[in-house]
């Protein structure tokens, strides 16, 4: 009656590489952190499709978490990149490379 | 041996002068006579002291007395002790007299001329008397070592008192270097020794033995119960820590060819020269051999070489005398030529005369400096000989005493150094004719040269004496010297009633020629009958000298031995003469003496140029150890620094490339790792089947 | 002003093919990945022999599907399915409800119907009470859901810490008072915005 | 009933893709914020096919109403102005 699982874990590697995709591809710090809640989501289809798959709530209970996780990630890396942007007029993640070398 | 007064207190005699050194570096400019007073004090004490000693030690009792121990307890006891015996209780009361009576004269050449810098000088005069005091007292070699370098340091600040100027600074700096030079080889010898023998004392106790004695043990029974390095068998090892501790002998005691620093060291205040030359630093090494001279007896090569270099230095110095312009340096080649006769009597087998001379040398000597110093304050300072003249009248205290100086040192009879020189020719030459083969061959030769420097001594002596004190003032300042005071000449006074009748404590010849027995006092002295120093004793030296190293002496060369002694004496005192008389055709008849120098020719240039000693040991240092150290420097720079700089470098090159992939752009981080998952992924995948 | 959305094309596009690489592996793995049925949760089940028992089970609890409705079932402890039991304790989340399999109008079967749903056994997993009620298997997470409790204190603080700063030595916080008194222009946001512009110090 | 299931998820895993890809793609930043919400809900709709409502619930409240508007105000934060584009390399 379900959807196949594996559509699931292929939309799943879809919206993680186009995570990864925006992460490599951009260098607006923003779009960095919404890549990253893009792969997050991606991490969290997979892990409510094992949970249906197997039958077992604790792949809905760790995508739980990793909500949580993500928003304060979210909370901290908004509160980082505002300082970014107050230190370097800028939020180009190439421009802030005070610490190299 | 414990129990005696003398000796429970004998420590004080070192701690006076040091404390005096410590008293008057924190408070001298507080204390009276800027630290004079203390100085005085406390070397008077020590000569108190000593004299105490030294009657107790004449009573027959000799004093041992370890004080500390700083290492190696059991396998090789390295400590600090005191050993007084008659030879060192015949030093310590030289040393302390001449250092009260130093004191004393500062007062009149530092003081009255306000000199600045007051505290220092006494205290460094308090620490140099410490010092050589404890050089005397040491009872074994290491700590003999240490005072003996510590002596070098204070001749050093002394030297350079005035060190404001040019001369005095370098003159230190190179009395420092010369001395240090030799101190190297005395060193390598020490460690030698200690590691031969396990021990360094010079006395036997009832739980060591010492090291002459071991040596001698070791010699007989054929290298057994002593350890030798580098393949080398007792005997020949023996002498090479002998030549090692020479070398700082040589150095110190200024013998050729490390004599150089001894006339620049002229630059130091006199009295510090009365001091250096007289009774501390340059007796210091005279009085090593001495002290070790039952080791050295056992050694016929080593006491051939210093009896040759002793000769040598003797005739070497003397002739360089005789050009000298300044009053100091005069003084100052007459004392290497002293030296150089102890030197002469230690290798002949002359242990009594040495130490003889050794004592009349000081009193004399020490005379004869300080009356320069007072001519020198006369003359304002200036120590040319031929600004001066017609001093006799001027200031008669200073002639006298001079005078009587200058015949001791002349060797005139009967003044001290008369009978003390005759000594050391007279073992030189009786041990000559004596022995067989080379041994007296070499005694003969450096014999002939120690006589042949008795005419050039009675020359420059007198030619001296002549210059300075008769004749027309040839300057304003001779005319009208600055007079002296009673602490100038009080020195003097004590001195030169020493230096006339010191010769009487063994008066040799004369028990000789009349027969009369029993006044040879310091031969009687030196040969005491202790248990504890039964090795240390004159007739014991002279045993080991005939059994082991094959000196005898033979007095009846001649005819009978009174004969031989007549002989031996009036060949030097004729010699003497002949010199005295020459300084007198030459510069002392004419009112207004004329300079004779020229008529020396070539040689005139040589002598005043020291033989060029200088120049060729600073061509050895600038033309021949500057290119070699220049040559390893560039190794070392080039290739060793060069190797490591190299492994450096590279890294840092290498790291300057690959940290070029650390961009510090999180975009090239996340590519990395992607692809490095993508290429995981891609292994892992082929190798498990996943793509089947 | 509104803008529609433009397409950002490009050179600088080029790394993400690392991406696109990724993605074809991943779908090429999972596409050829021997997943079966996905098993679900269900809801309710049938009682297979009609042996319930008044008192509570000891067991796990499980679930089956029957004739397009879930039951929840109890297995008495490491027995076979067979031996299947439901009890009818109203503490136990289970009801019966007899229905007509065959379609004759008589009730036929018993069915054991799981009163716990998803959320209520997500909420008892996560803060580990053992219950009755449960009807789904999984893990319990107490201590987790502790940690993860104290990280967002500590990602709240750190993000407030973060968005401060020092102006002329009073501290300007998202949430400190602002004195009234100061230049109009400069608002709250622009000062998270901007700030540092004015005295150049940046906390 | 299947057929509809895998009709509904084809439609909102294009919906999920088509405006992931568009958050990474689009010139404007705060486009890229309104594709991530749209992105969002999209997957809540996802889990909600998958038994998982709570968690879609969970998704709407905190993706959609925190993190989302917290990206929000990041963005126009640090917009210099509306006619400048976006600060982007």
């Amino acid at each position: 009656m379900a959807v196949d699982t594996s559509y699931y874990l292929i939309l799943s590697a879809a919206v993680f590489c186009t995570g990864l995709f925006g992460i490599l591809t951009r260098r607006n710090a923003l779009l960095f952190l919404m890549s990253v809640e893009l792969m997050l989501n991606a991490a969290n289809i997979n892990l409510v499709a094992f949970s249906q798959y197997y039958g077992n709530l604790t792949g809905q209970v760790f995508a739980l978490f990793t909500m949580a996780l993500a928003a304060a990630e979210v909370a901290v890396g908004i509160g980082i990149i505002l300082v970014l942007y107050r230190n370097f007029e800028d939020v180009d993640v190439a421009e802030a490379a005070t610490m190299r070398w | 041996m414990a129990g005696e007064l003398a000796f429970d207190i004998a420590p004080a005699i070192v701690a006076l002068p040091f404390a005096s050194f410590l008293a008057v570096l924190a408070l001298g400019n507080y204390m009276p006579k800027k630290g004079a007073s203390a100085g005085i004090a406390a070397t008077a004490g020590s000569l108190v002291l000593s004299l105490f000693a030294l009657v107790t030690v004449a009573g027959g009792s000799t004093y041992q007395q370890d004080l500390f121990t700083w290492s190696g307890a059991e396998e090789v006891p390295l400590h600090f002790g005191i050993f007084i015996d008659p030879l060192s209780a015949m030093m310590l009361v030289i040393v302390s007299l001449i250092a009260l009576l130093v004191h004393v004269f500062s007062l009149g050449y530092m003081n009255d001329e306000g000199e600045t810098g007051l505290p220092r000088y006494y205290s460094e005069l308090g620490l140099f008397t410490f010092s050589m005091l404890a050089f005397v007292m040491a009872d074994n070699l290491l700590m003999a070592f240490m005072f003996f370098e510590l002596v070098g340091l204070c001749s050093y600040l002394l030297i350079g008192f005035w060190f404001r100027e040019d001369g005095p600074a370098s003159a230190a700096k190179k009395a420092f270097l010369v001395t240090r030079f030799g101190d190297y080889f005395f060193l390598i010898g020490t460690v030698g020794i200690v590691a031969t023998f396990g021990t360094s004392r010079f006395v036997s106790t009832e739980s060591h033995t010492a090291f002459p004695v071991l040596a001698e043990e070791a010699l007989a029974e054929g290298g057994h119960g002593v350890t030798t390095f580098l393949g080398f068998g007792p005997e020949a090892w023996f002498s090479i820590i002998g030549l090692l501790v020479l070398g700082g002998v040589i150095g110190k005691s200024a013998q050729f060819p490390l004599h150089t620093w001894l006339p620049d060291a002229m630059e130091g205040p006199t009295p510090v020269s009365a001091l250096i030359h007289a009774a501390t630093m340059v007796a210091a090494g005279v009085y090593l051999v001495a002290r070790m001279y039952g080791f050295y007896a056992l050694l016929p090569t080593v006491l051939a070489i210093i009896a040759l270099t002793g000769g040598f230095t003797a005739l070497f110095a003397a002739t360089m005398g005789v050009v000298k312009r300044e009053i100091k340096q005069v003084l100052a080649y007459s004392t290497i030529s002293q030296y150089g006769y102890m030197m002469l009597a230690l290798g002949g087998g002359g242990y009594v005369a040495a130490t003889f001379h050794l004592m009349t040398h000081a009193f004399f000597k020490a005379l004869l400096f300080l009356g320069a110093g007072s001519v020198i304050i006369a003359m304002h300072h200036n120590e040319d000989m031929w600004d001066m003249g017609g001093l006799k009248n001027k200031m008669p205290v200073t002639y006298y005493t001079f005078l009587a100086g200058s015949l001791a040192l002349a060797g005139i009879v009967p003044f001290a150094g008369f009978w003390s020189k005759d000594e050391v020719l007279y073992e030189v030459l009786v041990h000559g004719l004596g022995s067989a083969g080379t041994t007296g061959t070499i005694l003969l030769v450096a014999y002939a040269m120690g006589l042949v420097a008795v005419l050039f001594t009675g020359f420059y002596t007198f030619r001296m004496v002549f210059l300075t004190f008769h004749g027309e003032p040839r300057t304003e300042t001779a005319r009208d010297p600055e007079p002296v005071r009673w602490n100038v000449k009080l020195p003097l006074v004590v001195l030169g009633a020493l230096a006339t009748v010191a010769g009487v404590v063994n008066m040799v010849p004369v028990e000789k020629v009349l027969g009369i027995k029993g006044i040879d006092y310091l031969h009687q002295f030196l040969d005491p009958e202790t248990e504890l120093v039964s090795n240390l004793t004159a007739h014991h030296y002279e045993e080991v000298l005939h059994d082991v190293s094959g000196y005898t002496a033979d007095a009846t060369a001649f005819g009978s031995e009174s004969t031989t002694v007549l002989i031996s004496a009036g060949l030097s005192l004729g010699l003497a003469l002949v010199g005295v008389g020459l300084a007198y055709a030459l510069y002392g008849r004419s009112p207004t003496p004329e300079e004779h120098t020229d008529k020396l020719g070539g040689l005139k240039t040589l002598w005043y140029n020291n033989y060029y000693q200088d120049e060729y040991q600073v061509w050895l240092a600038s033309g021949l150890t500057l290119p070699l150290a220049k040559l390893a420097d560039r190794f070392d720079q080039g290739i060793i620094d060069g190797a490591v700089n190299g492994v450096g470098r590279t890294s840092l090159t290498g790291g300057s490339y690959v940290k070029r992939i650390q961009t510090g752009i999180v975009t090239n981080y996340a590519a990395l790792l992607a692809l490095g998952l993508v290429a995981l992924l891609l292994i892992v995948g082929v190798t498990g089947g996943w793509f089947a | 002003m509104t803008t529609r959305p433009e397409l950002r094309l490009g050179g600088h596009l080029a790394p993400g093919i690392i991406a696109v690489a990724l993605f074809v592996i991943m779908a090429v793995v999972f596409v050829g990945a021997p997943l079966g049925d996905p098993v679900g949760f269900d809801d309710a089940t049938a009682i297979q022999n009609e042996t319930l028992q008044s008192e509570s089970p000891t067991g796990d609890y499980g679930s089956v599907s029957a004739n397009g409705q879930t039951y929840a079932v109890a297995y008495n402890g490491s027995e076979e399915t067979a031996n299947v039991s439901v009890a009818n304790d109203p503490g136990v989340g289970v009801d019966f409800r007899e229905v007509d399999t065959t379609g004759d109008g008589q009730s036929d079967t018993v069915y054991a119907i799981s009163r716990t749903s998803i959320t209520e056994n997500i909420g008892y997993l996560m803060f580990a009470v053992d219950s009755d009620q449960r009807s789904a298997p999984g893990e319990t997470f107490l201590v987790a859901f502790e940690i993860i409790d104290m990280v967002l204190v500590g990602a709240l603080v750190g993000a407030v810490v973060l968005a401060r700063r020092d102006e002329g030595g009073e501290v300007v916080a998202a949430l400190g008072l602002r004195d009234s008194d100061e230049s109009p222009g400069t608002s709250a946001g622009q000062v998270a915005a901007d700030g540092g512009t004015e005295d150049g110090g940046d906390n | 009933m299947a057929l509809a299931e895998l009709v509904a998820f084809a439609l909102f895993a294009i919906v999920t893709v088509a405006s992931s890809v568009g958050v990474v793609l689009v010139e404007d930043v705060w486009h890229s914020a309104l594709f991530l919400g749209v992105a969002l809900l999209s997957v809540a709709v996802h889990y909600v096919m998958q038994q998982a409502e709570f968690l879609a619930a969970m998704q709407i409240l905190v993706y959609v109403g925190g993190v989302l508007i917290l990206i929000t105000f990041a963005v126009m934060l640090m917009r210099e102005d509306d006619t400048t584009e976006v600060v982007e390399a």
